[in-house]
């Protein structure tokens, strides 16, 4: 096959994203991946849970958080999962501009889940004096949701550099892959707010 | 288990022969020759794994050496092909199972032993000493006695004592080979551990964490003297009173009154004070060492107090008192070196 | 085709250095980038070798005076760090760089990009770390960097140490997973995993305890960093830190990393001694049976190491047993190699020799490594130079061994010249004995009381003796590595090319040209069984059956953009070491950031579909 | 190296499935959704005690993680062996690594 049919293939086969060895190694390797950060997440999370009553004299978690915020960004982002299935769903169906549509408010729950969570560390900072300086605790807290803000913000560049980039070529064999590790990893960053919000807010709530 | 643990013994004696003749360290320092509870605890499983796999490591050699002998290629062999093996069940079996036995033979004892070690249930009928791990230094507060020293840990002969360890700064590992392995110092949390000397001496203790520059003079002694010697020590380090102590040489008086000036009480207790910062100098004509390592000369003290960065690189005493010149440094060195609060002495101890 | 590959080669020589130059910075081919890996590891090496004769000096008679307690503390600390990360890792993760894909039939790695970008990290990340030398002095708290002596070191050397292995580790984690992907993806037809050599069994293990371990390393390595540079308080104990968090997830990496220092080389030696003895490798099926069960063993035994913190008897218990059932499956891999030999016909050159050398060597390291397992023992060998004498009869005995051995057996596939006997022979029997000069006698100076990390020993403890035996045999180690330097120099020079199969092999690898073009093979190889080449030599005709007829052959393009983003991360680095000083560092910092980001954003933007070799050109070069 | 090793075209047959996954992933949506709900009301009503509420919270979470794994990320389907593989042994990697530093808080 050359890159001609990569690029401009006559007719997608039914799963465009592993039909290439390349495809196939961006997918094994994006799992890999994962792999890896779930030790880096529980690194995170371990700490975090030995310091989470290490405040030194400072606000405690059950003193800072409030439920509702904390509920309306995983609300935000679970919906920005089913979001990419959706757009998933349709590069399977080779519909491009619903892909390219379903990926867009994708993105733009991945960015009001981020403006949130901003406006939650100003919040923090800014009413109760809680820094990443203040204490054991606040330095795990910032620590752990910002690993995973980070995440977030990262995943929403990727997004836009990939949906910019394609908005012209439509589907091919070659971007496919590059669409589908996306929404794997945003899959995984889904998952690892399951456990922030459990383990930081919903325990820091239970005490 | 009594059986095979007297054949070990009986073992562990001879090696200890054969190890004493050859030289294993010196004595009160080297883990070689156990002189307490923890260190003898210890050398049982040390001398239990090595025969064991000193065993492993003889079939091993053994079988190595045959195979060279036997199966090397000779001349005129270059073409010859052996016989391709899989493998064999039974041989891979075999070396399976052998491993495990022997794994769990110094499985139990490891952990009885160390179980036995870590067991502080009868702490409250024991002496409780308190030990500060500074850079680079020790401090021993006797908990009921109201009692402090630094550098020089007494303890009756005989009798379990109870460590409670804490770090000042980073962290610190302590270490009396001859009498007991070593625990840990962290600045976070308390660590117990006990000690219990079998015979009279001085034994040399060591920092085994890395802790800084001088992470390898921060050494440290304990004296184990008798029951009524300790009695005796307890009770002079609890009557001295620093007020009423006035020097009899008039070059030591001077030394005194520098030792004000210059304000060295700011870090360094005389007499019984639980806040530490410096070492504390009660008894410091009785010290073993100068510095935890040097010899208790006047020369050598007054070397360290012209300049202790020389003598203990990263110690926190350098710049926190006017330069001395020679006539000063002299003067306080006298004034020390006559801190002598009682006859209860290392030299003592070894008669 | 012996007369293409001399043509060819005539051609490489003819280039001028700035294009070779270029070559290497560009290149994405696993053997110029296992080419880089071992000439910056061997860098490396000798950098902690000069190191360790320093040490050595230094203790070579009591209270010497020959450096300075804090210059000491520098050296022992990057001797440690540049012997693991800089030195040990990057020479295997060259040796299967360059020997992996040639074993399993690809023809290059699932990500070549990726693979240059990790060989740059590396490099870049040990240029990072060494440059502490030059300003305000090198780390020195140790390899281990224990908080809160880590955290409280003054100057920037604990910094460095942070920023470098960041680098380094990143780049090591994508060398994991790439590697695990290529053995995944990319066998050649009929290389089903029950064919795989064990070199290309252990490296795929090792990927796994790669992908495992080194998150939890960027993990301490970030918390060090915010405490050192943005004020956090993780290992600050005044406002709630925990200092025993660092020394978990050090060790949580770190265990699982000193397999992953000894696996690759025991698949390495297990192909030397099949291939010496002219026999199938004894109780194939259990070899990587016992290496899958060290890897997961080696998981759950981490605090075996922190013994004396004070986690109780329970924990102490658990982890000292779990330790002791490693040996386990040790056993069976020193027993089948002895197997192996046995009834074959054993050759005794020198890659043989340090194989043979392993044996005891290392079964000494793993009898120390039970005895230090058995926790109230370990009570008296923890932290002295008994543990000192248990790892380097581990890892010298073990991974430089190994080192040696594969490197041997391996030159004339990744260089193209067979190494001299005689220069092998005699750095073999000078390193070997300089070895156990050295370290044999450490065990016993730690018992008589010689805490590790000691800046000076005192007089009159007995000690001296000991120590002298020590230094002096340190020396000779000295010899025997610039014994193999000289030997390199020298084939490179003066040797002959090497031939397709100079050591009779039976593996995959020496099927191709020594050393193989980029593509590495015209027609992609059928594999039969295991042992595919000896398997052709005794039952066909000597030679690979193609898996398909001669076609064209699609090879990746290579990038500058792997050591543009390396470069951009290095500069990166230097502005969070520094910006605690001046504010205008920032502007580094985000400018290396930018740099790395852009040098990304292009990777992306553009389309790298890369270059087809035709099956004219092909045919052009062929017979 | 690029090689089309898959031959099949979308077809009708394809597209059926397709949406029929995609039901399947809007149900279990759904159940996350309904999940989150109730460790939210658990920790807002705080009728719980604390030990139980805990325990609650972990298996609500796992329960929406495996939704995420095996419906959002395919896991369920074929030719996810490995990442499987990889995936437990992360978890399992990382369930010590927890325990380690939990248990470093406990002594």
């Amino acid at each position: 096959m050359n890159h001609d049919q990569l690029l401009n293939p006559k007719s997608l086969p039914h799963s465009p994203e592993k039909a290439t060895l390349e495809g196939k190694n961006k997918f094994l390797g994006l799992w890999f991946f994962l792999g890896g950060e779930t030790v880096l997440f529980a690194s995170l999370f371990g700490t975090f849970i030995a310091l989470r009553n290490s405040t030194a004299g400072g606000p405690s978690s059950e003193e800072l958080f409030g439920l509702e915020l904390v509920f309306i960004m995983t609300v935000l982002l679970l919906t920005s999962s089913l979001t990419s299935v959706y757009a998933m769903y349709h590069m399977r169906n080779h519909d491009f501009k619903k892909m390219q549509l379903w990926l867009g408010i994708t993105g733009l729950l991945g960015l009001s889940f981020l403006g949130l969570e901003i406006y939650e560390f100003t919040h923090y900072i800014t009413e109760y004096g809680f820094t990443f300086r203040s204490s054991a605790f606040g330095s795990a807290f910032y620590t752990l949701v910002g690993f995973h803000g980070g995440h977030v913000t990262f995943g929403i560049a990727w997004l836009i550099v990939i949906m910019i980039r394609n908005a012209r070529r439509g589907l091919n064999l070659y971007n496919a892959p590059k669409f589908n590790t996306f929404s794997l990893y945003w899959h995984y960053i889904d998952v690892v707010w399951v456990f922030v919000f459990t383990v930081v807010y919903l325990m820091g709530k239970v005490g | 288990m009594k059986g095979w643990m007297g054949k070990i013994k009986a073992l562990a004696l001879m090696s200890f022969m054969a190890v004493l003749l050859t030289g294993c360290g010196k004595e009160n320092l080297t883990a070689l020759v156990p002189k307490g509870y923890g260190a003898e605890e210890s050398m049982k499983l040390i001398i239990l794994t090595t025969v064991i796999m000193g065993g492993v490591f003889l079939v091993v050699i053994v079988v190595l050496a045959y195979v060279l002998i036997r199966f090397r290629r000779k001349k005129g062999q270059e073409n010859y092909i052996p016989k391709q093996v899989e493998g064999s069940k039974t041989l891979e079996t075999i070396w399976t199972i052998i491993p495990i036995i022997l794994v769990i033979i110094m499985a139990v004892p490891t952990t009885l032993i160390s179980f036995d070690l870590a067991d502080a249930s009868d702490s409250k009928d024991h002496i409780n000493i308190d030990v500060t791990g500074n850079q680079y230094w020790w401090h021993f507060n006797y908990q009921d006695e109201d009692i402090q020293t630094s550098q020089d840990l007494y303890i009756p002969v005989g009798e379990k004592v109870y460590l409670n360890m804490i770090s000042s700064d980073v962290i610190h590992s302590f270490w009396v080979p001859s009498i007991s392995g070593k625990m840990d110092v962290n600045p976070e949390n308390t660590n117990t551990m006990y000690i219990e000397a079998y015979e009279e001496g001085v034994y040399w203790g060591k920092c085994a964490e890395l802790c800084g520059p001088s992470h390898s003079l921060m050494d440290f002694k304990v004296i184990v003297v008798s029951k009524e010697e300790y009695e005796q020590w307890v009770a002079d380090m609890k009557n001295y009173d620093p007020e009423k102590d006035e020097p009899e040489s008039a070059v030591a008086k001077e030394g005194k009154d520098l030792f004000e000036e210059n304000n060295c009480m700011a870090c360094h207790a005389i007499g019984s004070s639980p806040v530490e910062v410096g070492p504390n100098l009660t008894n410091f004509g009785n010290r073993t060492k100068i510095a935890g390592f040097k010899e208790p000369t006047k020369e050598n003290l007054v070397d360290w107090l012209k300049d202790p960065e020389e003598i203990k690189p990263g110690n926190l005493m350098t710049g926190k008192y006017p330069q001395l010149n020679d006539d000063e440094a002299e003067k306080i060195a006298e004034y020390l070196m006559q801190l002598k609060v009682t006859d209860v002495t290392p030299e003592s101890v070894n008669n | 085709m012996s007369i293409a590959v001399s043509e060819s080669s005539v051609k490489a020589q003819k280039r001028s250095i700035g294009a070779v130059l270029w070559d290497y910075l560009t290149t994405v081919d696993h053997l110029k980038i296992a080419h880089l890996y071992i000439f910056g590891g061997a860098f490396f090496f000798i950098l902690g070798g000069i190191e360790a004769l320093i040490i050595r000096i230094q203790l070579l008679v009591p209270e010497n005076d020959f450096v300075t307690a804090g210059f000491y503390n520098e050296v022992i600390t990057m001797h440690g760090t540049t012997m693991i990360f800089l030195a040990a890792m990057p020479i295997l993760l060259g040796l299967m760089n360059a020997i992996m894909p040639l074993q399993i039939g690809a023809r290059d790695v699932a990500f070549p990009f990726l693979n240059a970008l990790g060989v740059w990290l590396f490099i870049l990340g040990g240029l990072l770390l060494n440059l502490s030398w030059f300003f305000g002095g090198a780390p020195d708290a140790g390899w281990t960097a224990y908080a809160p002596l880590s955290t409280t070191s003054p100057g920037h050397g604990v910094d460095y140490y942070v920023m470098g292995l960041q680098l380094a580790g990143a780049g090591t984690l994508m060398s994991g997973i790439n590697f695990l992907v290529t053995i995944i993806n990319m066998r050649a037809p009929g290389m089903t995993y029950m064919r795989m050599p064990l070199f290309t069994w252990t490296t795929f293990i090792t990927s796994i305890l790669i992908l495992f371990a080194f998150p939890a390393l960027t993990v301490g390595l970030f918390l060090l960093q915010f405490d050192r540079m943005f004020g956090a308080a993780f290992f600050d104990v005044a406002l709630g830190g925990n200092t025993i968090i660092w020394q978990h997830l050090f060790w949580i990496f770190g265990h699982p990393e000193v397999y992953i220092l000894i696996l690759p080389v025991f698949g390495a030696f297990s192909e030397i001694f099949s291939t010496f003895s002219k026999k199938r490798i004894f109780g194939y099926t259990s070899m990587i049976f016992a290496t899958m069960l060290i890897a997961f063993l080696g998981f759950m035994v981490w605090a075996h190491h922190m013994f004396t913190v004070g986690m109780g008897p329970i924990a102490n218990t658990i982890f000292s047993v779990a330790t002791m059932a490693i040996a386990v499956p040790t056993g069976i891999k020193i027993f089948n190699w002895l197997a192996t030999m046995w009834g074959g016909s054993v050759k005794l050159n020198s890659a043989m020799m340090w194989a043979i050398g392993f044996i005891p060597s290392f079964t000494i390291g793993g009898m120390t490594g039970i005895m230090v397992a058995t926790v109230a023992a370990d009570y008296q060998y923890h932290d002295t130079y008994f543990v000192i004498a248990h790892f380097h009869y581990t890892i010298v005995g073990g991974t430089v061994m190994g080192i040696f051995a594969g490197l041997t057996y391996w030159w004339p596939k990744i260089f193209g010249r067979v190494l001299n006997e005689t220069l092998g022979q005699i750095t073999f029997w000078t390193f070997f004995i300089g070895f156990h000069m050295t370290f044999f006698i450490q065990h016993f100076l730690g018992l008589m009381g010689m805490p590790r990390r000691y800046w000076v020993f005192l007089e009159d403890q007995g000690l001296d003796t000991g120590n002298l035996i020590s230094s002096i045999g340190a020396f000779l180690m000295a010899v025997g590595v610039i014994v193999f330097i000289i030997n390199a120099i020298y084939v490179w020079l003066k040797g002959e090319k090497a031939a397709n199969d100079p050591w009779d092999g039976r593996t995959l690898e020496w099927t191709t040209a020594s050393p193989p073009e980029h593509y590495n093979w015209k027609q992609t190889p059928l594999i039969r069984g295991l042992d595919c080449l000896w398997l052709e030599k005794t039952e066909g005709n000597g030679k690979m059956i193609p898996a398909h007829p001669l076609k064209d052959i699609h090879m990746p393009n290579g990038s500058i953009l792997p050591f543009i983003m390396s470069v951009g991360f290095f500069i990166a680095g230097l502005g969070f070491i520094y910006q605690t000083d001046n504010k205008l560092w920032y502007i580094a910092l985000f400018g290396g950031m930018a740099i790395s980001l852009l040098a990304m954003l292009v990777r992306s933007v553009q389309d790298d579909l890369g270059h087809y070799i035709t099956k004219e050109e092909l045919k052009g070069e062929a017979e | 190296m690029t090689e089309n090793t898959n031959t099949n075209q979308l077809t009708d047959y394809h597209k059926q499935k397709n949406k029929e996954e995609m039901k399947r992933n809007v149900i279990s949506f759904a159940l996350m959704i309904v999940s989150t709900i109730i460790a939210f009301a658990i920790v807002a009503s705080g009728v719980m005690d604390r030990i139980f509420a805990v325990f609650l919270l972990f298996i609500l979470a796992t329960v929406q993680v495996a939704f995420q794994f095996f419906y959002f990320m395919h896991m369920k389907e074929k030719g996810h062996a490995l990442p499987a593989v990889m995936i437990i042994g992360g978890t399992w990697a990382a369930f010590l690594t927890v325990f380690g530093l939990v248990a470093a808080v406990w002594w």
